[in-house]
């Protein structure tokens, strides 16, 4: 079976490995860091315009994939609700000893409380693990899209991406 | 409760109930146009005009090598593009 | 490559098929070629009337009745439904100068045959809902009907195709072949044809294939406009003109001094409603050479007309609107037969806003004429030469 | 009659921005719009737009529906609704538009006329194509984002373009389950970063399949599917069932030329952007003097080079109307052109860049 | 079904209003086309077609492909994609080519 966005709408590890977008291993140990799951060179730049610290480069021509500045990014999220894409996440590996902390985009209803335990999800939708919602953020400027951040088994760092909807099965 | 028998039909022309059956058949006969298939089927002159059925029309006919694409014109577009109600025309105001 | 035939047939439009169902019924080799596709020219944008009330007492309402009788039979024949229907025909009279054509016209048309009376509003409106208030009358034959042009065209068609004609579409007359001084055949965008015989039968576009032999047909390209309604539930009973249709057609003198827009356009009403439930309203008779498009005038007087004399469609939807040049001639009559002093050639065409009516009729005549030498009655009427087609 | 500068049909995106430039330039506009409100399809679009952020990457379509209205009334731009233009006709003075409003049929003469009519959707025929429940995926989004109404409950989307990965996003988010995306192609024709949108939410795509029939009494009740094959022929043994109530299809665009037909424009055949497409000049100026096109009509892209492309026109006409001067509009021109081109390169625009391209020289050339 | 409430858009706060479904009320909301309450209502059969009688209902959604058409207030082939409701308008399932009536 084929692989890839182009065939599934899920970029593969390699694929996002090989964008701009995503900062080295050693980064993810540091602090709270974006993690821009762009890989198609599409004419859009908001993310550039979004970052307060001058992290991500867009350039010119505007299909340039962005290009993050792993010592600029602060790990703020600033950008995550910016993306028209919604393909900016925000990862802190290391959040605990053994979890980490993911906040993704979520545009949909009903929204989960901070406490809640809720069904964490990957990249297909499909369930893998259990999280405890960190923080609900919603705010004027964001416009709509609201940003969840999640506690997860440090595991899944880079595998939790949403809460499972109801098309996707536990 | 049976089915209504639509599942068992490809309609190509919605308004006329004409299936693609029914258009390959105007297509063996000869027809190389989409007024062709018109004149053949009665495709295209229901209630909406071919609007909705022009393009698939054009596929077809493209597709069976009557014509390339590009020469698939669609049939002669006639005024009026929406319908119109004859007591809105006939206003004696003359502008 | 190069076909041969007995008979080469210019024009696939409705008369053109006709013919060459005749013409292959008695056993002759024929080939039609047609530039577009059938049912191209007139046929494709006409109304639909097999109406006899229209005609003019004569040689023209004679062929008509016979037409007529011919349609009765013809679906049968052809083994295709043609969905001609006789559901009769009234023809709207407003005014006493109308009402003083129509008497005189009605008294000739009964003594040819045509069972046609004068009615009363009263009785018109027993057999038509939504007619005007204000009408004197209407005559009413019952012997009117109307056909489906599509169907009668494409029925001929499939009948001559089995009857063992040759139809060829997308092939465009470029030329004729001569030998001797002699048409002996015609150059087409498929091949050549050679001929016996070659039927002009391109209608409005006969007088552009005439001049390539040195021919100055009479025909003139005459535009119709005609409105096509929503499908709706039957409303309209038969077939309905107004007699401001006739008095244009046969005293255009009456016309000179017009002061309406509409009567200049030759705006007459023609109404009925096809078999899918689309009402046609007809129709300007305009002389803008070969533009088949529409105006917005033209739309508007024919819709005027319409609802002045039947209110009752005001409320309908318009979805389509028309254009089409039909064949014009200065006496009203096709010209049907051999030209003198152009060996080979047969004229079939002129019919202006006959062909439909005349179609079944047609192709018995000109198969007559070219199998036998003669009609089954005197179509002297009809013959080319009364017009001078050669231009000096 | 009533003859003005510019009259514009349709005021969508494309219309409006039109609309916008002409108004700007100080010329007397007027347009037409069939609908009860201006905007075109942009108000059914709750996405963020992509785009350059200075030109509102990243607004959700309906904001920017709401800016470009604003524009139009500040700039006191006449816009006529409730008005579907029936024809056009040819007129001495410039380009008859005739239209229905108020129960009345009028018309009006523009000196320039701008076609911004936008385009329809694809349909796609398959046994029980017409049951209640197939519909446009156009259509089930403006139920839901216009009218705020579910079409159904369990969707089936055809077609993995953007429309079609949108639509399935924006019906996910108004409560629907979308069961599948099908698409014919062998690949995702969309934005990944739409498509992962979906996916996330659960959504599989199935590439390389299509429908094969929708079952239902009087409904859609069931729809199968089944892998296709790389000449697109359906592999036997690869059906599957789903119990779906509602199929969306987004098979891409069809332009709206019907206007253009009718004056006699001259067209050219480009897939790629829909079909037949009136020839048109840099100006988006058509083979009929004085006609213009804009937006989808001229070639179905997306809301944002629809608006572009409307400027274009709209500047154009201005000159053309001589409110701005040849080297005036030359510099507006070209700030559209620069934008313009940045929305058609990359993977996805490079070949919509070539087709824009292909047709401007067939313009150029004659025929 | 209606979607009332909406992660992105804000609260529908349009004047509700009553129309006549095949002479049963059903609720609608003011500017929406009479498809739009329909299906709120969960109505999806529009009519029935004139050959073969078979069930259609909304389809292109933009006034062109006619596929929704219904008796309305008397007057057949409404498209009731484009056409906005009206307080106590009457709707009626459209049986083939309809009934066509003289009066506006």
């Amino acid at each position: 079976m084929a692989d890839g966005v182009k065939i599934t709408g899920i970029p593969t590890m390699e694929e996002l490995k090989a964008t701009p977008g995503l900062v080295s291993d050693q980064r993810f140990e540091k602090s709270a860091v974006a993690v821009i799951e762009c890989v198609q060179e599409i004419p859009c730049n908001p993310c550039e315009k979004a970052c307060p610290f001058g992290a991500i480069i867009v350039g010119s021509p505007i299909t340039n994939l962005p290009v993050i500045d792993e010592d600029k990014c602060t790990g703020c999220g600033v950008c995550l609700a910016q993306c028209p894409g919604l393909a900016i996440f925000r990862v802190e590996k290391n959040y605990t000893d053994s979890t980490s902390m993911v906040e993704f985009p979520f545009e949909y209803l009903p929204l989960p409380q901070e406490g809640d335990t809720v069904p964490c999800g990957g990249r297909n939708g499909q369930y893998l693990t259990e999280g405890k919602v960190l923080k609900v953020k919603k705010t004027k400027q964001m416009d709509g899209t609201t940003l969840v951040s999640v506690e997860v088994p440090k595991q899944y760092f880079m595998d939790v991406r949403t809460i499972c909807r109801k098309g996707g099965s536990k | 409760m049976s089915t209504c028998g639509a599942e068992d039909h490809v309609f190509v022309c919605r308004c006329e109930e004409i299936t693609k059956e029914e258009i390959a058949a105007a297509i063996a006969d000869g027809a190389t146009t989409v007024r062709g298939i018109k004149v053949r089927t009665e495709a295209g002159m229901g209630l909406c005009q071919g609007r909705g059925c022009r393009k698939i029309i054009q596929q077809m006919l493209s597709q069976s090598g009557a014509r390339p694409a590009a020469e698939v014109l669609p049939s002669t577009t006639r005024t009026p593009v929406r319908t119109a109600k004859i007591s809105e025309f006939i206003n004696e105001e003359d502008d | 490559m190069t076909r041969t035939a007995d008979v080469a047939i210019v024009g696939g439009g409705v008369n053109g098929c006709s013919i060459a169902y005749r013409l292959a019924k008695a056993g002759k080799k024929v080939v039609l070629c047609e530039k577009g596709d059938f049912a191209a020219g007139a046929t494709g944008s006409c109304d639909q009337m097999v109406i006899l009330q229209s005609k003019n007492p004569g040689i023209h309402l004679k062929l008509a009745l016979d037409s007529a009788e011919l349609f009765q039979t013809l679906a049968q024949e052809l083994d295709y439904d043609i969905e001609y229907f006789r559901h009769g025909g009234m023809i709207t009279i407003e005014n006493e100068m109308e009402m003083d054509v129509m008497t005189d016209f009605v008294a000739k048309q009964k003594k040819i045959g045509l069972e046609v009376d004068i009615i009363s509003r009263e009785e018109a409106s027993k057999r038509q809902r939504g007619l005007g208030e204000h009408l004197l009358g209407c005559t009413y034959s019952a012997q009117d009907g109307h056909v489906n042009p599509f169907k009668l065209n494409m029925g001929f068609a499939q009948a001559a195709k089995k009857a063992g004609a040759e139809l060829l579409i997308d092939a465009e007359v470029t030329d004729f072949k001569m030998a001797g001084g002699k048409v002996v055949g015609i150059k087409t965008a498929k091949g050549d044809v050679d001929a016996e015989t070659v039927v002009l039968a391109a209608g409005a576009w006969s007088p552009l294939l005439g001049q390539k032999l040195g021919m100055k047909l009479p025909i003139k390209p005459r535009r119709g406009q005609i409105i096509v309604s929503q499908p709706c539930a039957p409303y309209i009973v038969g077939d309905i003109l107004s007699a401001q249709y006739i008095v244009a057609k046969y005293h255009p003198e009456t016309l000179l001094n017009a002061k309406s827009r509409g009567i200049q356009l030759g705006v007459g009403l023609a109404i009925s409603q096809t078999a899918r439930g689309g009402i046609l309203i007809g129709a300007t008779r305009e002389f803008v050479d070969y533009d088949v498009s529409n105006t917005r005038e033209g739309i508007r007087e024919i819709l005027k007309n319409a609802a002045r004399l039947m209110p009752g469609l005001k409320n309908l939807n318009i979805i389509r609107v028309m254009g089409g040049v039909r064949p014009y001639t200065p006496d009203g009559l096709p010209l049907v037969g051999c030209v003198k002093g152009m060996d080979g050639l047969f004229m079939a065409a002129g019919h202006e806003g006959d062909g439909i009516a005349l179609s079944a009729v047609t192709g018995k005549i000109v198969a007559g004429l070219i199998c036998e030498g003669k009609a089954y009655t005197d179509v002297s009427a009809l013959d080319p030469n009364r017009f001078e087609l050669f231009a000096k | 009659m009533r003859k003005v500068q510019a009259v514009i049909v349709g005021g969508g995106p494309a219309g409006l921005a039109a609309s916008i430039e002409i108004a700007k330039a100080g010329g007397k506009v007027v347009v037409i719009d069939e609908n009860g409100k201006p905007g075109g399809q942009l108000f059914k679009q709750i996405h963020k737009f992509f785009g350059s952020r200075e030109h509102r990457a990243g607004v959700r379509g309906y904001d920017i529906g709401t800016q470009l209205l604003k524009e139009t009334e500040d700039l006191g731009v006449e816009v006529l609704l409730d008005a579907p233009v029936y024809g056009l006709f040819r007129d001495p003075a410039g380009i008859m538009v005739s239209y229905m409003k108020d129960g009345r049929e009028q018309a009006i003469i523009g000196e320039k006329v701008i076609l911004a009519t936008g385009a329809a959707e694809n349909a796609l025929v398959f046994p029980g194509s017409t049951l209640p429940g197939v519909m446009g995926a156009g259509c089930a989004q403006t139920m839901i984002n216009v009218n705020r109404v579910l079409p159904g409950q369990k969707v089936i989307m055809v077609g993995s373009g953007n429309v079609g990965l949108i639509v399935s996003y924006q019906l996910i988010q108004a409560g629907a389950e979308v069961l599948a995306l099908v698409e014919a192609a062998p690949s995702i024709g969309g934005y990944g970063v739409h498509a992962g949108k979906i996916r996330r939410a659960g959504t599989p795509i199935y590439v390389g399949h299509t429908i094969k029939r929708v079952l239902g009494k009087t409904q859609v009740e069931k729809v199968e599917l089944v892998a296709l094959d790389e000449k697109f022929q359906e592999i036997p043994g690869t059906e599957k069932m789903l119990e779906a109530d509602t199929v969306c299809i987004a098979v891409g665009l069809t332009p709206l030329t019907e206007l253009a037909w009718l004056a006699g424009c001259e067209f050219t055949f480009i897939p790629l952007l829909g079909g037949h497409i009136p020839i048109h000049n840099e100006d988006m100026e058509t083979t009929v003097p004085g006609l213009y096109v804009a937006g989808d009509i001229a070639g179905a892209e997306e809301a944002s080079t629809a608006m572009e492309e409307g400027r274009l026109s709209g500047i154009a006409a201005a000159e053309a109307l001589q409110l701005y001067t040849a080297e005036e509009a030359k510099a507006l021109k070209a700030e559209v052109w620069d934008r313009m081109n940045a929305l058609r390169t990359g993977p996805f625009g490079q070949k919509r860049y070539d087709a824009k391209a292909q047709l401007l020289a067939t313009a150029k050339g004659g025929k | 079904m209606r979607v009332v409430k909406h992660p992105i858009l804000p609260e529908d706060t349009k004047p509700e209003m009553t129309i006549f479904f095949d002479g049963k009320e059903i609720p609608a909301k003011a500017g929406e086309p009479i498809a739009s309450a329909l299906l709120a209502s969960g109505v999806r059969i529009f009519r029935e077609t004139a050959k073969k009688g078979y069930p259609r209902g909304i389809f292109c959604g933009i006034g062109r492909c006619t596929d929704c058409v219904m008796t309305v207030d008397g007057q057949p082939n409404v498209r009731t994609c484009v056409t906005p409701v009206r307080q106590g308008m009457k709707v009626e399932t459209q049986k083939g080519l309809g009934r066509w009536s003289e009066k506006a």
